[in-house]
């Protein structure tokens, strides 16, 4: 018995469509790991399928291989977490012999996070990249140590920001998409947004950690090796979605990677509905190495519950006179 | 990494009892269980579903049965919010774990004799390594240590199951007055160990090792830094270890130890990254040195 | 029986002595209110003898009434709030009949924070303090919107803040104190804070709410009626204390009111150790009004298990070589 | 702000039921049992020691009895996070809460005809004012409203204590379909009532109020506003109400509520800050206006 035109309308209904798109880019749901809290994907592979993700973000990939911080590198806050793990990793070449080809040969999409000392440095990773078959996009970590200026990030500086983005947007092969990724703890975080989209950024990445300080009351010295640490987890969400809810509002066109304590499906909803177009989970996966794959059920039975066909319709509703754009009855 | 996927599973708990002066929390956890090799330990969520606590907590596995299909049990001691938190749970009550993590404890083909040597809670894994050593037929000798007698773990089941337990006290209220290292060098000569394996503080490890070392005999040891996910992508856990190749790297105690071949952790430096480890300021130098070498 | 030295001895060693003094000020013990989290005092004091701590800092008081944002003005985030209450206050003429004389009849040292959008404003409220009397100290709330531009926080702009400080420092009686307190929402803290010295603060508040929001999933819409709000609780604690530490590092003699997520002995020693000479405890209030009392048993015990005699001994000791200054054995 | 001071304490839970579609939770707390005045909430802390939730849960107190030196039972339905937490807690748990918080009903001197209006949850408070007004020899009706029959809150009781009880249910379940303003009119009638009390929605308040006004009987109505601290200082639960000067301010319904004089409270601007309210941009101009007609 064939079913009825309704029948078909009411069951579609009933799987949203997740598909979002960010410029060029086009992943097959909105939910994709945090740059540095999932590795290459390896060790979440164990837990779940990494197929099944928008996409793996790596961790930041450097030129040379770099050992980090001494341990303690992580102190745990009301939370959040505060760390400085400090970019450890094998390098470029290990990462393009090694885990490129492994997480393809998952299945998984690879959207690879860069961070450089010089602006050279980031070019020879765009440029290996571009050579590498198989990268889905290039995060480019700003909040990485500019060594030509006494180790301050990148994004202290707007132009030394720009310039990064720009030389890796000219650099990398036109069909990856390059993604900025900003801190919040920057004088005018708009302002930085809008320099690195005039550079030639496809799309951005909001937040990175947010630096803050734990002491030891025992040992009565800082928590971690770093002194001062980067702080995550749902602590900082209020922050992030503040962030996200800005740039959104001043260049709805501009595709955002959300993150900043999600570690659920209403934490999701909430980034999309403040703008963003793809959400990062990070330190919750710490917590729940399934945590991507929850938060993607979630998110699907809250679109449901809400009535709602295409995720997409959802992005930015926040701003919106009316908050149930796109949204069917329900 | 080992090959064994962990689990992750809400469990009842079973049965919460006192071993010394350690709580003892049994879980029902069979896909646990099934898996677990010994030296491996659990991640358990704390606090309940609204904590304001992210991190795991890290536990060696002291036993696995096969009742209601599989239990595990973990055993601790009140340090912080965390375990204090533990020390509360009841029976029935739930808790989300993660398991088994971690490398285990590498176990000889042969029936060699064994001596196992533990500080404090860090004598807990080495209860499971001594059942499955026996198994093998090989001969254990314990040397296990405190402050204290009650922080002596399980003296009882020690002296049963092994050829012969040694006790150190810092007070001297069981066995010899003194540490673990104290005792050590006299029962591999008596027990002509072929093989040492050793849980506790890095300090100690560092000096078991040693004596290991200077019988040239192969140590095992299992480290306790600082975890916070248990499973390898926080990169919280470093420890600098020498690989197979020669160079040093900042290996993770939770999926590329928690057991390491004591010779390859470079004790003298864990707290901080040596300078020639691969990616510190002293390693490129290095390298180029070695490429030197080569090339002449 | 006489006791001998030595029990004398002891016994004296097992109170801490809890006085601390930044700069002319000297209070009892370092815990006191954070501005807006304590009315007037009125409200805790069912719960605990509000004489007892180091001061009660009032809610900021304005030259007119003020009636704030509409309802919703709280949201509850993972270990933190999302606040917009917008200055609701009765202004300075009933602040300073009603408000002032209650606080003193009750034997509390008032520290009156005041919030203007003008430096007239803030002039006029320094004036009508110091003829009043009774006024511990002055807190200049510089979080507030400066109606010449546009409303934008007088912390945005360290020539606009220091302004309203020099202002109020020449006219405030000058043996009242002037407290500067800022947020940690600005470009450089370290600059601003040494440019509100510069202007004659005699010491700093450090940290204000830090700015986030919150979308609410099911409406849509931001769930506090300002949009965007001020985050506080232990959430931004790493946050705080970190500023605390950096002002501290660069301006070791100024005197530091220290805040932002305390809510327990532990934290209120953390933020002494970062270099704080006071604490101030706001968002726990909510949730345990009598945390003030609470938070200076648990400090007063965490000095007792350390040996610790003076409380100011231990004021930035996280920033010297040895944690242990001034640390008596044990 | 009421004049009996609140107390906080760790109360254990003595029993823990099921009431029509609410859960009820009966704490042992003598000191609020003994304070409490018919109209008065308690603040309840949720998720436990190491929770990550900051505020407060304010239900209104349902009974108290003095068995155990006083215990308090409140009711709720599972809302959000903090309900839901409160629904697994069982009889021993200990729960930190305050109260009794909030301006009481206000209680007529003479016994004269009460009618009591009430919305799902927020026909919770009017029980023990009930009991109150019997007590003063007043006649009691009440009418209770609810989406479904389960809603409706303690029917049977109701019918036992009060004169009449009518009910309405929004799918006609139980009593009239439709909502309780439709049927008050006629209660008022019937009944001669001398004074409304009314708890619950805004809506249903605002349109119990014009009833009451328009048959010129005093009208006390219980707000809920959302709120995050329940004693007075977070100054989030505010509701714009008219003082006896003519002045609006933004009151707190915690402390100068949650009990107001239903004419007093500006239902139209509730959610707002009405223009002309104390420090609103409006408000100088007609303090002005006011001084000019003095003046005059
Ligand atoms: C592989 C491994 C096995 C362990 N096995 C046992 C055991 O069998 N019995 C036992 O009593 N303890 C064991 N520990 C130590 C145990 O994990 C800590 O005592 C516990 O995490 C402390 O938590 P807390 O909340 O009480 O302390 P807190 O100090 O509040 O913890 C704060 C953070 O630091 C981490 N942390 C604190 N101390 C340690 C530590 N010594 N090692 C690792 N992380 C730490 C916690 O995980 C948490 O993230 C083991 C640790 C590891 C790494
Ligand atoms: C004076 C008063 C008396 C109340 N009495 C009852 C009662 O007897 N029975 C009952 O079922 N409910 C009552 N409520 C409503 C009850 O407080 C909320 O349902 C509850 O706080 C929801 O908490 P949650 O964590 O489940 O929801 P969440 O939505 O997660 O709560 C988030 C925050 O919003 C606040 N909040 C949410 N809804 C409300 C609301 N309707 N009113 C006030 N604050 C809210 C919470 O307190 C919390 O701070 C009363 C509210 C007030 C103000
Ligand atoms: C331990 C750790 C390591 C991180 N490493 C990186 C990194 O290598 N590159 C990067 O761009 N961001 C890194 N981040 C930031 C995260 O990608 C993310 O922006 C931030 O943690 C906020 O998201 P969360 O709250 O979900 O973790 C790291 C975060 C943590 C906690
Ligand atoms: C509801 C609320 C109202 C506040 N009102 C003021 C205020 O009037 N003036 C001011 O200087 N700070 C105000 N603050 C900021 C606090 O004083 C404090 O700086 C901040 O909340 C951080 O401390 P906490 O985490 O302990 O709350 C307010 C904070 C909150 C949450
Ligand atoms: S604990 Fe996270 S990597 Fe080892
Ligand atoms: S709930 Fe905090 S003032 Fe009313």
């Amino acid at each position: 018995m064939p079913l009825d035109a309704e029948t078909v309308a009411e069951t579609a209904a009933m799987i949203p469509d997740l598909r979002v798109r960010l410029g060029e880019l086009e992943l097959a749901n909105p939910v994709v790991t945090a740059a540095g809290c999932a590795g290459a994907g390896r060790e979440l592979a164990r837990f779940f399928d990494i197929a099944r993700i928008g996409a793996v973000v790596t961790k930041s990939v450097t030129v040379e291989p770099r050992a980090g911080w001494p341990a303690p590198r992580i102190a745990e806050t009301p939370s959040g977490v505060l760390s400085t793990v400090g970019l450890q990793g094998p390098g470029i070449d290990v990462f393009v012999q090694r885990d490129l080809p492994w997480l393809l040969s998952r299945g998984a999409r690879a959207v690879v996070s860069v961070a450089g000392g010089s602006v050279d440095e980031y070019v020879t990773l765009a440029q290996r990249l571009s050579e590498a078959p198989g990268v889905t996009a290039i995060e480019v970590n700003l909040s990485s140590p500019d060594l030509s200026r006494g180790g301050e990030h990148f994004t202290a500086d707007p132009e030394a920001a720009a310039q990064v983005v720009a030389a890796v947007r000219e650099t990398a092969r036109s069909d990856i998409p390059v993604f900025a990724k900003l801190s919040p703890d920057v004088a005018d975080l708009v302002a930085l947004a809008g320099k690195c989209v005039a550079a030639g950024a496809d799309g951005l990445a909001l937040v990175n950690t947010v630096r803050g300080m734990v002491i030891d009351v025992d040992t009565m010295r800082p928590a971690v090796a770093g002194g001062m640490g980067g702080l995550s987890g749902p602590a900082i969400r209020p922050i992030a979605v503040a962030c996200v809810y800005q740039v959104h509002a001043a260049y709805p066109e501009v595709p955002i990677i959300g993150m900043g304590g999600i570690g659920t499906g209403r934490d999701a909803l909430e980034f999309l509905l403040a703008g963003a177009s793809a959400v990062a989970v990070g330190t919750a996966l710490f917590h729940d190495p399934s945590a991507c794959m929850r938060v993607l059920r979630e998110l699907e039975r809250e679109l449901i519950d809400r009535g709602v066909e295409r995720v997409e319709s959802l992005i930015g509703a926040a701003h919106h006179g009316m908050g149930g754009l796109g949204v069917a009855a329900g | 990494m080992s090959d064994v996927r962990p689990v992750q599973m809400s469990s009842p708990v079973l049965t919460v009892r006192q071993v010394d002066a350690y709580h003892a929390i049994t879980v029902v956890a069979p896909g646990i269980a099934e898996r677990f090799r010994s030296g491996q330990f659990v991640a358990v969520a704390v606090g309940g579903e609204h904590s304001a606590m992210l991190t795991r907590r890290m536990f060696a596995i002291h036993e696995v049965k096969p009742d209601y299909g599989g239990t595990v049990e973990f055993l601790f001691t009140v340090r912080g919010k965390g375990t204090a938190w533990l020390a509360e749970r009841r029976s029935r009550d739930l808790l989300d774990i993660i398991g088994p993590l971690g490398r285990p404890f590498p176990l000889p083909r042969d029936p060699v004799n064994c001596v196992l040597v533990g500080g404090g809670s860090g004598s807990v894994p080495l209860f499971p390594l001594a059942h499955a050593l026996r198994r093998r037929g090989c001969r254990v000798d314990f040397v296990l240590g405190g402050a204290t007698a009650s922080r002596v773990f399980n003296a009882m089941t020690a002296r049963r199951i092994a050829e012969t337990a040694t006790f150190t006290t810092d007070d001297g209220s069981l066995g010899t007055k003194g540490r673990v290292t104290d005792v050590l060098a006299q029962v591999i000569e008596e027990a002509y160990s072929d093989v040492v394996y050793a849980c506790g503080p890095m300090p100690m490890l560092r000096e078991v090792t040693a004596i290991a070392m200077h019988y040239g005999i192969p140590i095992q040891v299992s480290v306790e830094e600082t975890m916070a996910c248990g499973t390898g992508i926080c990169m919280s856990c470093v420890v600098p270890v020498v690989g197979e190749d020669g160079i040093t790297r900042m290996a993770r105690a939770c999926v590329d130890g928690p057991v390491f071949r004591g010779e390859r952790v470079r004790f003298d430096d864990v707290g901080t990254v040596p300078f020639d480890a691969l990616g510190a300021p002293g390693w490129k130098a290095r390298s180029v040195e070695d490429q030197a070498r080569e090339a002449g």
